[in-house]
């Protein structure tokens, strides 16, 4: 059930989300890493961080808030140590790439160029971070610019991924678009806070996180559905998919490509359930290919 | 290759006030259990993500733990019923060092005693003594007395046993007799008392921790602790590289 | 347990969010609306409307969209016919407005002016209206602006009601207090959609709808935490509150009062549940007034 | 005041392949049950808003629901046990009008039977003929037996009684015999066809419509229909004003 992504060719639709996969060994202990369509690796900064202090997650009705805040081993320490590992298996790689300037961004675009990798994703709504970040992904004018500037410093396919805190997500992607993304991942987490009523602190040592999981689908789908309308390039849904039904949504309204996140810590086998119940809803429905089903919701 | 397991409940008993003792079918995708391992359970329909719980015993055709009612999750728990079916990961994480040392003291408190009992039987060789502290009504300690002579026990309130707190009975014991080796598990307050004291006494010491988890596995990184290491302070994921971990290593609460 | 929002003073912290009470007579059957610190009413339009063709409803995880539309009686059977039920009740009542226009804001501010209701609820944040209502919650101008000429035309006590679809809610709210609100209540609903994929289209016969219920609660608790820091005058803290804890929620981070909305579809009895729960709050933690609690989050 | 209830399951049966006969204790804050009403049901903890499912029939000490297994909601429920307690709403709506006319007929489709039960059991003084239809096996027949002599039935695959539409015996029975007033429940298509044969056949007609709810009592407005009356057309709440319409008035699928 392949799918070319305009020239991002994946074996099938289900890929998984960044920071909810690691490097890909752990889930490699439960499933075939073969068969899932992309992995896209824990966001890269360009040296090593440390993230946020603990705690880093809480759970909320049917979702949870993370704030992991991007901790990682640095870009180098990736192309060298967990690169060649993810290269083994027969999947495309997506590297999740987070700067504080555009500098920064470039900086990782180009460090990654000349590897394995298959596609950066830049990240510009990731909102545990302090600087940078958001900042970014809520303005269209910086949008254009750091896509443009990274595309100018890599031959990779350049996925950018989309924050939902914003007022007109239509208006972001395209700009996405016109700085020269050649596909756009949405969404991000939404911005939230949960409190510990006895000890009247918040539950995250960082106050805010990074709301995941099946709460936030509605808005998902609904943003994945207006920014299909908006721009003519692919896009990788994502946002709560739990089972094949609600990536389905994400299909009919328009996304060309599925990522799973937070699913994966409920059922590490997860992603190939989803798959293989996308691949009976089609025969089911008669339709010879995924994209066939892109796009089709009747409205 | 690992998958989830579902596992029948076999029984299901109230052992103290808001202590839940549940049996389970110890299914073949269990594979080998090591000490101080965890089980990531799904608790209720309701609820998005799995819950940490260690293994407390493991034996031939069944797997038992040890549930403290804390919040919704391990009151859904608590309320399985016998017959139903869990929906589990693992067993996860490191577990227990068990080769260390001839005389051992294992030291727990309130629900941190319940993979302690896995790991006393698993010290049958060794010189073992049991030091478990409660608020007030203990529980396990009959389980305890099956493998072990010395089990000693503290309550906060005087009830049974020493009144105080267990570390109290942890110096005692190491003032007298020493120790080659610790091993706790415990609420926090309790096992940065322990690590100082293993310190204090130069004895070495395994502390097995909590901290929240999502995945269980070692991917999202929301768990991470740090441990001193030669080049300097590492992070890592309590879940995957702990729960256990060297007294002299781990920075708690930090 | 008596809480003076600056010039409103409520019998009690414990209100009931706009659209989700009708005009009181149903839950009257089920509680005594004496005991709710206030009621805000169905939104109200100038003219009676019909609302959105059904399905009106999505349950998703721990959450609804809804797209009623503002189906209303218009403004001047509200004021003949349900008023004098409302006003029979020693309960606050807030008239929720709703206009395409700035004029038709003005025009309904206007007609409340001399009635029994205590104060208006300027909703420039309804997602199910085609013209106006996000467009104005959106844009800090347009928020200043109509939020000022309403206070020209009313001496009654304003509450303009924010949308979360925005990427910087802090500014709204700032903007809404400059023009001269009396209060802010927030949030509204977050616009999502749901997908039937067997018969692959929208549930929703109008396609998107607003996202209410646990599902937002992190959203709104954050929310209201950015605009307290953000604002000098009180809060109406609302979204996904189910009882007395995700109230006490509100309360630390900033809320003054807290409005329940789905929560009535699950239980019709949950905000006097919610009333009691926090009083005994109150007294197991040593306060002494609902104000004393209101923005303690150590943080 | 009115409350919500907390009855206690019964019992909970199977009667048709995915169709549950669930009886429940009839609690007194109940109160009267007028036939074609419906309890507001929370089905489980992990949905968040209540399912409509009318009063199959109401006895002295119980109330019977009826229920299909359409989606997660209502296999919740489904498989609630004997001895679980149920969170009801109810009863709402205004149910069917009993006291027009002698000679009636009861048409109902599908899992729209169920609410058609108590209404004949409402009937006796009546001259009542009962039509049911359904896919293939047929349900509550016997329970209508009890209380009336004609119960025809309809199977689309003719495994039992006549084979094809319900309606077709409607009209069969209206061009023979005509009647009074017709009550009918079930799915939107055959509900268009009662309400035009009716249209047709000059014969007052009451209809049960579904429409999705989320409150139940009438304050969310997300319920509407429309109904024709002298002054235009008028949006009404299927839970408040409904579930039970006149044929000549209510707009279906409009
Ligand atoms: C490795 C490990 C082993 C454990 N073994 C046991 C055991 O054998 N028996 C037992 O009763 N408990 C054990 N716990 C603690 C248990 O996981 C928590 O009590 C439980 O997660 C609380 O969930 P809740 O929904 O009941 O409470 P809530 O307070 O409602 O939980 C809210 C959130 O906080 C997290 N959380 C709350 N307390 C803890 C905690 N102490 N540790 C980790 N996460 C927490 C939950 O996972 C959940 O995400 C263990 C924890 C860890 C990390
Ligand atoms: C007044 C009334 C009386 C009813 N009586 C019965 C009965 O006696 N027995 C029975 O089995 N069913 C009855 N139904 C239908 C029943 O309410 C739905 O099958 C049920 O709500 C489906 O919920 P679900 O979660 O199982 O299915 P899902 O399809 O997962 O439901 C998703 C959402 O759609 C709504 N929905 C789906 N189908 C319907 C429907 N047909 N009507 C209203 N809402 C729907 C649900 O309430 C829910 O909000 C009645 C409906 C109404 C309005
Ligand atoms: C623990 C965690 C860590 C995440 N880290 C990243 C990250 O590093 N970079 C990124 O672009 N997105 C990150 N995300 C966001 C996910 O990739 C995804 O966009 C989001 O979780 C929504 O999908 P889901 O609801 O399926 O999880 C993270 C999400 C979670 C839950
Ligand atoms: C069915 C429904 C109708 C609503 N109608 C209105 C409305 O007319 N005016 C308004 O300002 N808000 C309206 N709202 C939004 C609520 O007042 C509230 O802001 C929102 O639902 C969040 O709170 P909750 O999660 O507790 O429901 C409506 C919400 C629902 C669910
Ligand atoms: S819980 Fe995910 S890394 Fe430990
Ligand atoms: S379901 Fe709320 S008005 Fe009918």
């Amino acid at each position: 059930m392949s799918v070319d992504l305009n020239g991002l060719v994946l074996n099938n639709p289900v890929t998984v989300a960044s920071g909810t996969f690691g490097f890909g060994r752990e889930y490699g202990e439960y499933i075939d890493l073969n068969k899932i369509g992309a992995i896209a690796v824990k966001g890269l900064t360009l040296e090593e961080r440390q993230g946020n202090p603990t705690p880093r997650v809480v759970e909320t009705p049917m979702g949870m808030l993370n704030s992991v805040g991007l901790q990682n081993p640095g870009v180098d320490y990736f192309i060298k140590e967990e690169l060649p590992y993810l290269s083994s298996y027969d999947t495309k790689i997506i590297a999740n790439i987070n700067g504080n300037t555009i500098y920064e961004y470039c900086k990782l675009a180009e460090k990654l160029s000349n590897t394995a990798v298959d596609a950066l994703e830049l990240n510009i709504s990731c909102p545990n971070v302090k600087e940078g970040g958001v900042a970014f992904g809520r303005d269209p004018d910086m949008v254009y610019k750091v896509t443009k500037k990274v595309k100018e410093n890599t031959d990779k396919y350049l996925i950018v991924k989309l924050s939902p805190n914003v007022a007109d997500i239509k208006e972001i992607g395209a700009s996405a678009e016109s700085g020269g993304a050649n596909c756009l991942s949405l969404i991000n987490t939404l911005i939230g806070m949960g409190i510990d009523i006895e000890k009247q602190k918040p539950i995250l040592a960082r106050g805010i996180g990074g709301l995941s999981g099946p709460a936030v689908k509605p808005v998902a789908v609904r943003m994945v559905y207006e920014v299909s309308k908006a721009v003519n390039i692919p896009i990788i849904g994502m946002g709560g998919i739990m089972n094949y039904q609600d990536a389905v949504e994400f299909f009919l309204a328009g996304a060309w490509t599925v990522a799973v996140g937070t699913a994966n810590f409920v059922n590490p086998m997860v992603s190939i359930e989803i798959l293989e119940g996308i691949e009976e809803y089609l025969k089911r429905k008669g339709y010879s290919s995924i994209k066939a089903l892109v796009g089709q919701l009747k409205f | 290759m690992k998958n989830r397991c579902y596992c029948k409940i076999l029984d299901n008993i109230e052992i103290a006030p808001s202590i839940h003792k549940i049996e389970m079918e110890r299914v073949d995708g269990l594979g080998n259990i090591k000490p101080g391992q965890f089980l990531h359970i799904k608790c209720s329909d309701a609820l998005l993500l799995r819950r940490p719980i260690s293994i407390s015993y493991a034996e031939k055709d069944k797997v038992g733990i040890v549930v403290r009612k804390a919040g919704e999750g391990t009151v859904s728990l608590c309320n399985r019923k016998k017959g139903e079916i869990l929906d589990v990961l693992g067993p996860l994480g490191n577990g227990f060092t068990v080769n260390d040392g001839k005389r051992v003291i294992v030291i727990g408190g309130g629900i941190g005693t319940a993979p302690l009992l896995e790991l006393v039987k698993n010290l049958e060789e060794k010189d073992v003594t049991v030091l478990v502290g409660y608020k007030d009504m203990p529980y396990l300690v009959d389980d305890f007395k099956k493998y072990v002579k010395v089990v000693d026990v503290a309550t906060e309130d005087g009830s049974v046993g020493y009144k105080g707190y267990v570390t109290d009975l942890l110096k005692a014991k190491l003032e007298n007799d020493g120790a080659d080796i610790i091993y706790s598990c415990g609420p926090e307050v309790m096992l940065k008392k322990v690590q100082k004291i293993a310190k204090e006494y130069k004895v070495k010491v395994q502390l097995s921790i909590e901290e929240r988890m999502a995945c269980g596995v070692g991917a999202c990184l929301v768990c991470t602790c740090k441990v001193k290491s030669e080049d300097g302070v590492k992070q890592v994921r309590t879940c995957k590289d702990g729960p256990v971990f060297w007294g002299d290593e781990v920075m708690l609460g930090e």
